[in-house]
């Protein structure tokens, strides 16, 4: 008998295989724009094409949080001490270069490397130590709003420093007045991160390896992957990611507010989970957190244009304008499975 | 055709291995208490009685957690299923505005008032709750968006009822004694919280929902597999977790005699959660601890004490807070506690040493 | 050949909490050779490979490699060192694609970036090299798990490493990707590669080893060339007793149905778009049905939808001759359907429940959350079903994922005779089942049948089926071919036979 | 509430985009009320763009540029901290929108960014807090203080603080900060830090309960009579703000003082928005009639609180 060959085709159709797993993502875009257009039905100004530049202005500390914890989530943890780090990031940079009178150039890469130091010791006590992540980076999250609060109870001006007038200096597209618009610095450096996470994620080793162990921590040890260099990566990633947060909040405020911040882990997972990467890790793309954050800038957006929402009913919608979002991802995304089943 | 086997089994494994896992945070919260005892004295733990109600510093803030235990008491329920509940704050906020603003539409002393009250919230409550579990189970939305939405626009609804104020109720209703009174000395937020745990502890113990609800979240497609109703025991857990946050709401707005909508009981999902994960019981779903749960939440409460007590300012709370989180997490973890004493147990026999480029602790 | 050991192992001792899993035990392995090593379930052989490949660190006891004396903390550095494994249970990421999961950790480059055109194309090339032909960029999840498993291998053979591991690949395969791996691991050999080799089928393992190493609970019996050990002497060793082989177990008495009864379970036209082509077949009761077929013919699909596993979009079934509608596992578990899935680590056993917890769960689910099983009741029938099926070790407070292989298997199977279904579904019940617990778990069908159980018995060794069946079912693509009933059909060629003509003929 | 879709710059009125701070507050809720309901009933507005940045100074940024992009006439911002509007703020000064700060104020540096702010001054009403202080206990050898702060870090708790410690200071008032703890403007957290000091330390040596706000002040008087002493008699008690449930609390003899900030100024508010859309000549600070009560003035006061 010559040996035949197995060929086995995989249950789902090859022709969408390389689609399926962008059918959540590609529901997130479709939905997003569908808000878009409804809120240029709806609202005067809303065709301003400023709008979606200033979602990327307001947002651009979250996005570039959300990155970092899109690296965690993917890897099956989660960080919640990414919004008192950035407090704290902003704070340090504040009393260095204020009260400690040290150049900003010194103090911001000192704070970029302290991010990512802390980040890697949260990694290296979940890996080694086997503590749970919730746990470990909750302390995180009290530790730094602590530590934040004890450096300076007040607010903070740094628009002293030069160095951080540059961050909101914009670059023109077009004329503002006929259909151009402007993007600050600290826009670009929030695009920076994006596509170099992007590529990190999906042509690296480190990259694969951080799905791998969202996949399944056991098998991706078993098979040799370098495990314990990737938990403590991705968490030194995120840490990174919150005290760039932090510069770029600098950035835009000039001036440091030890509450910032509060509740910011919160957006940054739901941005990330609403951008179709699953909690449980591995499967997810950094590209689904970009339009994470959209959707939710977009919402705050139609609500100020709504403009006439009581506090309690700004939430109420907001909280319906998720809600159907999501429903609509998860029929679209399932119909989307059924068609290729 | 059983052979004998020589390989020794552990022997009464479960109960030991439950009183280990609890026996880490039992420390820490008697670390705690020393402290406390330290600084002002043996009256910190002893009650004293007053006003007809057990009073003392450690009996109140027994009475302060109940509303913490309860919640986290449901979260227990809610994590084990491989879930989070982040909506339970919003549900405490609005179980407190119903409650107070049905009074406050009504006879204020009137018993029957009060009692319906009290239902319309805690059904609202489970209403609310069995609609998370109905997301998370039916419609395959991760619990932590589920109850996200519900997390932002609970608290709304609960402005929406009280319109943005603080209604409160007078303080001779009835309603107050709920947060306030006491039955024979012992103040019923107590009594709740005692009722509450051990009725949560009959009915998944001495049923088989515990069980049923570790194997759903150990393992859901199995759990499918095996026939379990994997579905209705996620949406019973969710409906019991809003229940016991309504609850907790209520407890809370009786004892002010008021409903704050807007921050009432705000973070303390994520107390809640933490005081579940120092009980024992991890994220991952599957076994859980109740007992645990319940030291957890004696921890937080005795640490919010402890820094007043000890007279540190407020800045200081927040680090405080992430100490003892720390301390507890590293004394759970049995590789930190290896870690720790390798230095005193060199020279094993039997180790040699390593010849290709070690790592710092030994692989899981 | 064999001069200097490459592995040395002596007096490895490893405990688990409340199991000494490993107690000195000694194994040596040399350049090129072939080394076999035997026991039952949960004598310590994953144990022993684990405990040399950095997965445990052992309690007691010295590793050399090449004559150094290591000590690797993680699989990764193992396989730095030159030892590429294959780990029992498939351990592979289902999330990433086939082509990741070959090269995870050693992508090609161009420069620090993963080229994935080259990593595409030197996985077709790799799988078509053991004669596996594939969607390389299709996730893993979307392949069954003997694929998965096969993708494990290639993946271990690719690793160049002067030690391979394999425990039990073959467990899930089916005869013709076990030649084929067979071939790939002599010409491995003949290039100088030592291989560690466990199975639990024995004429692999005297096809090909040339050694090999006998544990029983956890201790060393004795190193053997296999020339030297006949196979009823090993497995004397093996079990620490006399037994019968296999092979005396005859072929089960053909059962003789009443005319016409009213099948137990019916199908017709069932069918599952992308799964399984729609199908007829009926049950009775105390018959059993052997599915027949090649690696990904659809059996486990078949057996899904008769479980209720999964939705069928075509046809319907029938239960006692009533229709059922709204056909789920919990359903079928309420009319006596039982299941025992092919993916015990994913589908069967919750890992961190006990083991008698585990083995109630089908039956507490058919009583409700609300009336538990009374706790003497309970242990009272654990204690039976440990005894029955001997499952070692024999403490029902173990979780599950504590057990060996073979014997969580044993509990899986326990899960569903607590309920004493009237039909059992068994998707391969004897993957890396011992030889003992085989001829255990056989005679066992063959006796619930007789006591008037319908089962329906999924295996990819011919022989099993065989042996078993009063009717064999064919399937081919994913589509049944043809029921063979006659007696004289019952042979391995006859459905080798039905496969390859009926195939060819369309 | 039927919201006008039109808006936009139409020429039947103005439209003003008002960035709240949050609904922290029973205080804060009818400070947003007031001004929802003034622009309302004025016909001069032709819509009001409400926003709650639920107290993330990143959300009023935000909000800010939503209104400018949205060319509302002018804007009113209730600023949750005082410093990092410089850019946002000049946004606007470049889109041509006039600023009004309501309520809190911003850094002296940004003073020209805005036209005018109207709003309390925090820092006096610590002040006026801490002369009342000083006089009542003037015969005392040291007074025991016991403050309850607001969230630790927000302004009006450092202000409100500040100014009370500036007076006590200033006049060499001889007093001991027996205790501070923040009860984040709660009744929770007001009742929780009270239980707790009560119960390890008793109320013996304290004299006065400063409470940065009512809700702290009023959980503590729960505190008080339920650890079976008279708020207002065993301890004296002042409480910032002024809402109903504070002089209910005061006619009932429960406290002592009450330093007014009075969040009703939206009629005053739209009065200055229309002022300031024609470019008239306006104050830099436009203060919020304030007052503050002592006992016997509280029956008198009740009737006219509006929240
Ligand atoms: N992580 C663990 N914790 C506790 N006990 C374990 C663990 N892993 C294995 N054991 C126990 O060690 C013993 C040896 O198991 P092992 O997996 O090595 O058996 P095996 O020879 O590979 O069996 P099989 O043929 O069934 O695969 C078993 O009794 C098993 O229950
Ligand atoms: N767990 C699973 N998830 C997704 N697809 C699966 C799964 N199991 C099987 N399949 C798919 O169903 C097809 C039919 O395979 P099935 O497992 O039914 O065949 P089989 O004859 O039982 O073979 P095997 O020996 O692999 O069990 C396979 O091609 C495989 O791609
Ligand atoms: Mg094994
Ligand atoms: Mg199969």
């Amino acid at each position: 008998m010559s040996s035949p060959t197995l060929t086995e085709r995989p249950t789902r159709s090859t022709l969408f295989d390389g689609l399926s797993r962008y059918i959540p993502i590609g529901a997130t875009v479709a939905l997003l724009a569908a808000m878009y257009l409804g809120g240029i039905a709806n609202y005067p100004n809303f065709d301003n094409p400023q709008l979606i530049p200033d979602l990327f202005i307001g947002n651009a500390g979250l996005l570039i949080v959300a990155v970092g914890m899109t690296f965690v989530i993917l890897s099956g943890g989660i960080d919640l001490s990414v919004g008192s780090v950035m407090a704290f990031s902003t704070m340090a940079c504040a009393w260095l270069t204020v009260e400690a009178g040290l150049p900003a150039s010194i103090v911001v890469p000192a704070v970029l490397v302290f991010g990512v130091l802390s980040g890697a010791f949260t990694g290296a006590i979940i890996h080694y130590f086997n503590v749970q992540p919730f746990i470990a980076t909750l302390a995180g999250l009290f530790l730094y709003r602590g530590l934040t609060l004890q450096i300076s109870d007040h607010d903070m001006s740094i628009r002293d420093i030069d160095f951080f007038s540059w961050g909101m200096q914009r670059i023109e597209f077009g004329d503002p007045r006929d259909g151009g618009f402007s993007l600050p610095y600290i826009s670009f450096i929030a695009f920076g991160v994006v596509i170099l996470a992007f590529i990190v994620l999906h042509y690296t080793r480190f990259g694969r390896s951080v799905y791998a162990v969202g996949g399944s921590e056991q098998s991706a040890l078993l098979m040799g992957l370098p495990v314990a260099r990737t938990k403590v990566g991705v968490y030194a990633i995120s840490g990174f990611c919150a005290a760039l947060g932090g510069v770029v909040a600098a950035f835009y405020t000039k001036s440091a507010n030890p509450l910032a911040g509060v509740g910011l882990e919160l957006d940054a997972i739901a941005a990330v989970v609403v951008g179709g990467t699953l909690l449980t890790g591995g499967a997810g793309f950094v590209l689904g957190t970009v339009a994470g954050v959209m959707v939710m800038g977009m919402l705050t957006t139609i609500i100020a244009f709504q403009g006439n929402l009581s506090s309690w009913w700004a939430r109420i919608v907001v909280g319906v304008l998720l809600l159907a979002f999501i429903l609509l991802q998860r029929v679209l995304a399932r119909s989307g499975e059924k068609r290729k089943g | 055709m059983n052979l004998a086997s020589p390989v020794q089994t552990a022997g009464g494994g479960r109960a030991s291995a439950y009183f280990k896992r609890l026996m880490w945070p039992l420390i820490v919260l008697a670390a705690l208490l020393i402290v406390n005892i330290a600084v002002t004295g043996f009256d910190f733990i002893v009650p004293s009685v007053h006003d007809g109600r057990l009073g003392g510093a450690f009996v109140n803030i027994l009475r302060r957690s109940a509303p913490l235990l309860l919640i986290a008491l449901g979260m227990t329920l809610v994590i084990a299923t491989k879930g989070i509940d982040l909506s339970v704050g919003a549900v405490y906020a609005i179980g407190a505005a119903i409650a107070c603003q049905y009074i406050l539409n009504g006879d204020q002393s009137a018993l029957g008032v009060v009692v319906t009250a009290v239902t319309l919230a805690l059904a609202i409550a489970a209403l609310i709750g069995a609609w998370n579990g109905a997301m998370v189970a039916y419609f395959g939305v991760q619990p932590i968006v589920a109850t996200l939405i519900l997390m932002i626009a609970g608290r709304g609804i609960a402005q929406l009822i009280t319109g943005g104020q603080i209604p409160s109720v007078a303080d001779d209703s009835p309603f107050v004694s709920i947060g306030r009174g006491a039955i024979a000395t012992v103040p019923v937020p107590i009594i709740i919280g005692v009722a509450v745990f051990a009725a949560l502890v009959l009915l998944t113990r001495t049923t088989a929902l515990g069980m049923l609800l570790e194997s759903v979240g150990g393992n859901p497609e199995a759990s499918r597999l095996a026939g379990i109703r994997a579905k209705g025991i996620t949406v019973l857990a969710y409906l019991i977790a809003g229940i016991c946050a309504g609850l907790a709401g209520i407890i809370g707005a009786a004892n002010l005699g008021s409903a704050d909508a807007n921050n009432g009981g705000l973070w303390i999902e994520l107390d809640a959660i933490l005081a579940v994960v120092i009980g024992g019981t991890t994220l991952l779903g599957g076994r859980f601890f109740l007992v645990g749960t319940t030291i957890g939440v004696a921890i937080i409460g005795t640490l919010e004490v402890t820094i007043i007590n000890v007279g540190l300012s407020s800045q200081w709370q927040f680090t405080a807070k992430a100490i003892v989180v720390f301390i507890v997490a590293m004394l759970q973890s049995p590789e930190f506690r290896a870690w720790i004493l390798r230095p005193f147990r060199t020279g094993r026999p039997g180790r040699t040493p390593a010849a290709h480029d070690p790592e710092k602790a030994p692989a899981k | 050949m064999s001069d200097e050991p490459i592995v040395q192992m002596t007096g490895i001792t490893k405990d688990f909490t409340g199991v000494r899993a490993l107690d000195g035990v000694d194994f040596t392995l040399r350049p090129g050779e072939i080394h076999a090593i035997m026991g039952e379930n949960g004598a310590g052989k994953s144990t022993l490979i684990k405990v040399l490949t950095g997965v445990h660190s052992p309690d007691a006891g010295r590793i050399l490699l090449d004559g150094e004396p290591v000590r690797f903390n993680s699989p990764g550095h193992a396989q730095a060192g030159g030892i590429a494994t294959v780990y029992q249970e498939v351990n592979l990421t289902e999330n990433l694609s086939v082509a990741e999961n070959l090269f995870a950790g050693r992508e090609p480059r161009l420069g620090p970036f993963i080229n994935f055109r080259a990593m595409r194309r030197r996985a077709k090339a790799l799988l078509s090299d053991i004669g596996v032909d594939l969607n390389v960029a299709a996730p893993l999840s979307s392949y069954s798990i003997a694929t998965q498993q096969l993708v494990a291998i290639a993946r271990a053979v690719d690793i160049d490493a002067k030690v391979l591991i394999l425990d039990e690949p073959t467990s899930s395969l089916d005869r013709e990707e076990v030649a084929v791996l067979l071939r790939v691991m002599r010409s491995l050999a003949d290039s100088g590669c030592a291989m560690v080799f466990i199975s639990h089928f024995l004429d692999q393992v005297y096809e090909i080893c040339d050694r090999m190493t006998v544990l029983r609970n956890g201790t060393l019996v004795g190193e053997w060339a296999t020339a030297d050990l006949p196979e009823n002497e090993l497995i004397g060793h093996m079990l620490g007793r006399e037994v019968e082989t296999l092979d005396a177990l005859d072929r089960r008495r053909p059962h003789d149905r009443p005319a016409q009864s009213t099948p137990l379970v019916s199908a017709a036209g069932l069918g599952r778009k992308g799964a399984v082509a729609p199908f007829d077949l009926d049950i009775h009761e105390g018959e059993v049905i052997g599915l027949a077929g090649l690696l990904g013919s659809g059996r486990t699909e078949t057996a899904r939808l008769i479980a209720g596993a999964d939705r069928h979009d075509t046809g319907t079934i029938a239960f006692d001759g009533r229709r059922i509608g709204g056909h789920s596992p919990r359903t079928a578990a309420a009319r006596g359907i039982g299941f025992c899935p092919e993916n015990r680590k994913t589908e069967g056993l919750v890992g961190d429940l006990t083991v008698a917890e585990n083995m109630i769960l089908a039956m507490q689910a058919s009583r409700g959350w609300a009336r538990a099983i009374p706790p003497a009741r309970r242990s009272e029938l654990v204690a039976e079903f440990i005894d029955k099926l001997d499952i070692r070790p024999a403490n029902p407070d173990l979780p599950v994922r504590h057990l060996s292989g073979g014997n969580q298997q044993k509990v899986l199977l326990a899960r569903w005779m607590l309920i004493e279904p009237r039909l059992l579904i068994l998707d391969e019940p004897t993957r890396g089942i011992d030889v003992g617990a085989k001829a255990d778990i056989q005679r066992l069908v063959a006796e619930l049948s007789d006591a008037g159980m319908a089962v329906l018995f999924i295996s990819a060794e011919l022989d099993e089926v065989t042996r078993l069946s009063d009717r064999i079912a064919v399937l081919r693509d994913r589509e049944l071919i043809d029921i063979l009933h006659e007696e004289s059909d019952m042979t391995t060629d006859r459905i080798v036979d039905t496969i390859v003509t009926r195939g060819s003929a369309e | 509430g039927g919201g006008d879709d039109e808006g936009g710059g139409g020429s039947d009125g103005l439209v003003v985009g008002f960035a709240q701070v949050g609904a922290e507050s029973a205080w804060r809720t009818a400070n947003s009320d007031s001004v929802r309901d003034s622009a309302d009933a004025d016909d001069r507005i032709a819509d009001l763009q409400f926003v709650d940045a639920q107290q993330q100074q990143e959300k009023q940024i935000e909000a800010i540029r939503n209104f400018i992009t949205q060319k509302v006439d002018v804007i009113v911002l209730a600023p949750v901290v005082e410093t990092g509007w410089t850019d946002v703020l000049t946004d606007a000064e470049q889109a041509g929108i006039p600023v009004i700060l309501a309520d809190r104020g911003i850094e002296e540096a940004d003073e020209d960014l805005y036209v005018t702010r109207i709003g309390s001054d925090f820092v006096e009403e610590g002040r006026k807090a801490g002369t009342w202080t000083v006089e009542e206990f003037a015969e005392n050898e040291t007074t025991g203080i016991l403050q309850l702060e607001g969230t630790v870090g927000s302004a009006p708790a450092n202000d409100r603080e500040a100014g009370f410690f500036e007076i006590l200071d200033g006049e060499d008032f001889s007093y001991e900060l027996v205790d501070s703890q923040s009860g984040d403007f709660t009744a929770e957290g007001g009742k929780a830090v009270m239980e707790t000091f009560i119960s390890t330390h008793g109320l013996e040596d304290i004299d006065l309960l400063y409470a940065h706000n009512d809700e702290m002040g009023l959980g503590a008087i729960q505190a008080i009579e339920e650890a079976g002493y008279e708020p207002g008699t065993d301890i004296q008690i002042i409480i910032v703000d002024g809402s109903k449930a504070g002089f209910q609390a005061g006619v009932d003899g429960k406290l002592n003082y009450i330093v007014e900030c009075n969040p009703v100024f939206g009629d005053q508010l739209m009065d200055l928005v229309v002022q300031v859309a024609d470019g008239a000549d306006v104050e830099k600070f436009t203060p919020v009639v304030e007052d503050a009560f002592g006992v016997d003035e509280f029956e008198a006061e009740l009737p006219n609180r509006q929240f």
